[in-house]
């Protein structure tokens, strides 16, 4: 019997999969095309206090191997979420991750005061790296300092497991996973979108509505394996890898890497049973190769 | 055996995961055969591909998302409405111009070939919804289905299941040239009255389609109000604006189909937004609340901006 | 008529393609393969004060649309570029850009000062951006002070056109170009390659032997093109913009934010003949779209 | 008109630059349409190409560089060594296996498409340098071709080039199972001796190659010394490092043909680093100094490593 699950600071998971924030919504959608229960856990769409319009379209860009998008956080707000959609979410018995996003330290310690009174919370992921918003998104995760006080501020109200999800655009993933650490999280998410934009040559005109967006997919899993190989070495806590999983061996590059989970984004807008059929791949890697708990593997191309 | 690219469809069996692929009757992903490639008319190809899951559940102007390669470069699914639905006989058919790297790439595909495809996708237009609108007698009202470019081509699953019950389907239908024109007989096949305008004048009216539309309404000066036309508009976004301006202050209730740069196609990611028309706020998504709109329920690009 | 031909401080290229560093050693290899003559301008190897072995194999790998390299600046050293190799790359009559890579400032300086006793060179690239080697390389362009420290080095004793080229992992590349116009660049180069690493799910150890590389390809195309965008309009210096160009549309999406001239780097190793292959679409383009001087493009997704 | 992906083949006229695509005789990239595609024994396919440039000028041992599919995704070509060369024919084979994102997509390739080759590259081993070592005379030297898994392929030509030449060329070709094992007879067509190992006994000799080899060795204990074999092995740098461990306080003067990860293949980006035996420091490059190499030169994956 080979065993897929793992365990991210006392959470159980079925299986290492987790649904990336800002791909999932917050289920329903993904309920109609497949089942919410192929995944170890599950990201909500990043929440913030106020509902969110998002901006303005062209969102979505295609690039080579990859894709820019520039959402920008189209959200119903932190209210309707907790009063409607996690409680929805509950019924599939998947760990919860809710993934939110705020404009200032205050903001992010009352979201964190929000979610603790709803039930069936697994985790807040506090996304300290959203390209896609003038203020907040990504400017707290790019130094150490504002990284390490956001996540001090949810830890302040948030009393359960805290993930911090870290940018690659910093300069020294290293040094901010010290500091999210440092500020009370118990996991870490990386990464988030690297910086990107794309021009349309028959317009002359820059694709995105918002000019830039965040750069996803596979063209940059090399960016993501980077990072995680070098945090995973240099924390105690577990990550949830991700960065362009399109495929169960891209899933154990990340494991190997030193990911304890790995989340999948950009490949489930192109293919929404991906998790389906990467946990049936996963299975007869292991199998052929003799593996009894998947979870052996992680930090293994470190570990020696 | 795992699959080459670690991502063909298969079973999956271990217990607490579905043995089905599917919840509901929502869309399905499936290997489909390509079962013939043509060039048409209007230098589009219309390709046929067997798919009976998505033949089955397709309604008219629902469109799927189609993997043109199977590795990362494309990435993203290309989006097409779908010009042929037969349940009978398992077959989609999709009718697409070559206009980037995608499009150029489905120019190597063969008969025989098999691609990845999702769908149904998106609202589609219920026939049965269709003719509920109808306030008078089944098939009195008339329906106007207005077409631009490729735009054309998923109007005629539309044209085809309303034919038994509407008598009166006008298409008008409008191309640059009369090269760019496709082939509109099947519309006549089933019982359209088809009125074409090119902007060079070197087929059929010269202009645009907004000329022959605006003739149809003043002819129908008289009985429109009595029985106002269904109209449902479908090609680029300008044309969709016109047609909208044009019909705005008459009785004639328009729907148009949208199209918008997507990531997914399945709702999960937001990308395809669309303003909604005050007095609402906010964004639809095409592909989720879309393709087909009520013409007063969004702003078409650019519309109502700087008001 | 169609006019191609671009300009670069003072510098005429007759096109504005640019053979990037490293993906063109010295000519000699590219000379069996196309027409020198096909580039604008090329850039030769990574050249170091000592000659360098370069780094252990695996030195590339594979990943998707893009590839990584820890080639590790394997060259022969400044004395025999200077006495051999550029002296037999003048005979093609394209202007010749030497990058150059210290591991001190005292060492940049001596780079500018052998350098500038070589006839035919057009400009100096100083190279603050390779994320391969253990000690200089790219640690001089993640932070503005030492990009300026380093620039001003060889502008110390390098009278001619000065080019310094910029990584795309710093935190802010527009503070970073900022620092090399005042330490005295007349035109900047970016961006280098992104730092990336890749395991190989067999061996279970990362596939470059180094370890870590840099990505490069049309994977990191959309964060060249930000970049040049946004350092475009904060510099006043022509900009050769580079990342991932791989046909003629993407040279089109450089120049259109705002690069002079565009090299091609990953691009070339795929295909040897592909600046012939662009040139002759570019004229096509060019003609289709009623344009007589390519250079008029450079910046118009900004210019309005 | 410009190619789709903008990267097709084509003149270019513009005075200044070259009509014609290279100064001198090297490599040409070229637009080859595939000719057959064989699945052989052994679990391999053989692709033969219509290249006739490349087949004009290639020498056995050299190697092609294939651009799997057009667009970005696989970015790299893969090299893959020559098992035929028919300058009459205007074809060139390549006859590999499966192994990863590249080759799994070649299994898609039919005959009639085409694919972008470059080469021919490498410097190969020209027959009139092997017989030119050759001391005795012409044709009395023994050729020793030892081959391991795919390794057997680039070969082929080497012998048939070899054959009218050497009477005594022995092939010694070893693979796990008996399924894994290439046909042979080609080989033994042009006249050479075969002899097989199984590492699992299955066919042949149970064993490694490194089996026969020592036999071969032994026998030829007498004559070696004055008339020394010309040994050549392609296959993994395991069965490399044993051959040359084997061979190297003996007379036999051994070739290997080595294999590294590759970006151009044709000396640009120095990635194909090879660490040069001593006395020499620093690295050879595979694709331009190689693939093949007498076997002192250079240092074997691991070879002399802690000494
Ligand atoms: C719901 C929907 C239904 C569609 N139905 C059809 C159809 O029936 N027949 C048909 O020929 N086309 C249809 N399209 C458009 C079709 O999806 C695009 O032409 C196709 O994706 C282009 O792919 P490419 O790779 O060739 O172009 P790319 O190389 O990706 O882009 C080339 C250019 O095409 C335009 N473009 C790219 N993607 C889209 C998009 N999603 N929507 C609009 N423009 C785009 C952009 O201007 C871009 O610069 C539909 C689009 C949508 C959203
Ligand atoms: C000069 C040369 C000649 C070759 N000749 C032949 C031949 O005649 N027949 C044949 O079957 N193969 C040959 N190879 C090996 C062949 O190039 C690889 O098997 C092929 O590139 C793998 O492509 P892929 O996309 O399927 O594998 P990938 O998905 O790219 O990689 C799968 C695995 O294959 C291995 N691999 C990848 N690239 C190489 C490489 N360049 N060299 C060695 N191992 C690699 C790695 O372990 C990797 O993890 C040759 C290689 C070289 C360098
Ligand atoms: C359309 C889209 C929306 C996203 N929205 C969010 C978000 O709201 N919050 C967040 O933390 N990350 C968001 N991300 C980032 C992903 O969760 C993930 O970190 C990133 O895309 C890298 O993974 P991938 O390459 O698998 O997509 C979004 C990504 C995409 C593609
Ligand atoms: C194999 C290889 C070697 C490189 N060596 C150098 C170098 O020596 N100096 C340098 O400034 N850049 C070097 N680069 C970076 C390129 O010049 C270029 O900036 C980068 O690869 C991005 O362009 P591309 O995506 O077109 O490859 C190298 C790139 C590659 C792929
Ligand atoms: S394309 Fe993703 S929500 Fe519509
Ligand atoms: S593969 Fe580029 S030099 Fe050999």
């Amino acid at each position: 019997m080979i065993d897929l699950s793992t365990e991210l600071a006392g959470i159980r998971l079925r299986n290492p999969l987790v649904a990336a924030s800002g791909v999932f919504g917050y289920g329903e959608e993904y309920a109609r095309l497949g089942d919410i229960r192929w995944f170890g856990a599950v990201s909500v769409k990043g929440t913030t206090l106020k509902p969110r319009e998002g901006n303005p379209p062209p969102r979505v860009c295609e690039t080579p191997s990859g894709m820019l998008n520039s959402i920008g956080l189209e959200n119903p707000g932190a209210e309707v979420a907790a009063r409607e959609k996690i409680p929805w979410l509950r019924q599939f018995g998947v760990p919860i991750i809710v993934n939110v996003s705020g404009n200032t330290y205050e903001e992010f310690s009352e979201l964190g005061t929000i979610f603790s009174d709803v039930e069936g919370i697994s985790a807040l992921e506090v996304n300290v790296s959203c390209p896609n918003v003038s203020s907040g998104g990504m400017a707290f995760g790019m130094d150490a300092r504002s990284c390490y006080r956001a996540a001090l501020s949810v830890r302040k109200t948030w009393k359960g497991p805290l993930i911090v999800k870290l940018t690659p655009n910093s300069p020294d993933i290293v040094a901010i996973a010290r500091a999210a650490v440092e500020g009370g999280a118990d996991i870490l998410s990386l990464v988030n979108t690297l910086i990107g934009m794309a021009i349309d040559i028959k317009t002359r005109r820059p694709v995105l509505g918002n000019v830039t967006g965040g750069l996803s997919g596979p063209a940059i899993k090399p960016v993501a394996i980077r990072c995680v190989y070098q945090v995973a070495q240099a924390v105690q806590v577990p990550i949830i890898g991700m960065g362009g999983v399109s495929s169960y061996r891209d899933v154990l590059e990340f494991l190997m890497a030193g990911a304890t989970a790995v989340g999948i984004g950009a490949g489930l807008l192109v293919d929404p049973l991906l998790p389906k059929k990467i946990l049936a791949d996963l299975e007869d890697y292991c199998q052929e190769e003799g593996i009894v708990n998947l979870s052996t593997l992680t930090g293994c191309a470190w570990k020696g | 055996m795992r699959s080459p690219h670690g991502n063909a469809p298969r079973g999956y069996s271990e217990a607490g995961l579905m043995e089905n692929s599917f919840a509901g009757g929502g869309p399905v992903e499936t290997q489909a055969r390509i079962v013939s490639m043509n060039i048409e008319q209007g230098g589009v190809h219309t390709t046929l591909l067997y798919a009976p899951e998505i033949a089955l559940r397709a309604v008219p102007m629902q469109f799927v998302q189609v993997k043109v390669a199977p590795l990362n470069d494309p990435f993203l699914r290309r989006p097409f409405g779908l010009s042929r639905i037969s349940p009978e006989e398992g077959i989609i058919g999709i009718t697409w111009a070559t206009v980037g790297r995608g499009t150029s790439l489905m120019g190597l595909w063969r008969e025989g070939d098999t691609v990845s495809v999702l769908g149904p996708l998106g609202n589609g237009l219920r026939t049965d919804r269709v003719l509920r609108t109808n306030p008078g007698p089944h098939g009195r009202r008339p329906v106007w289905l207005v077409a631009g470019g490729t735009g054309l081509a998923p109007l005629y699953p539309l044209a085809l299941s309303l034919g038994p019950h509407c008598r009166d389907i006008t298409v008008l239908y409008g191309a640059r040239t009369a090269e760019a024109l496709m082939d509109t007989s099947l519309f006549e096949t089933v019982g359209c009255k088809v009125t074409v305008a090119t902007e060079d004048g070197s087929a059929g009216v010269k202009g645009r389609v907004t000329g022959p539309l605006g003739h149809l309404l003043a002819s129908f000066n008289g009985p429109l109000s009595s029985n106002p036309p269904l109209a449902v508009a479908c090609g680029p976004t300008p044309m969709l604006r016109a047609v909208k301006a044009m019909l705005r202050d008459t009785p004639v209730e328009l729907y148009v189909s949208l199209e918008e740069r997507m990531a997914c196609g399945t709702g999960l990611c937001k990308g395809c937004a669309v303003k909604a028309a005050p007095p609402r706020s906010g964004y639809f998504h095409v592909c989720s609340d879309g393709p087909v709109f009520p013409a007063g329920e969004v702003l078409l690009g650019g519309e109502g901006q700087g008001a």
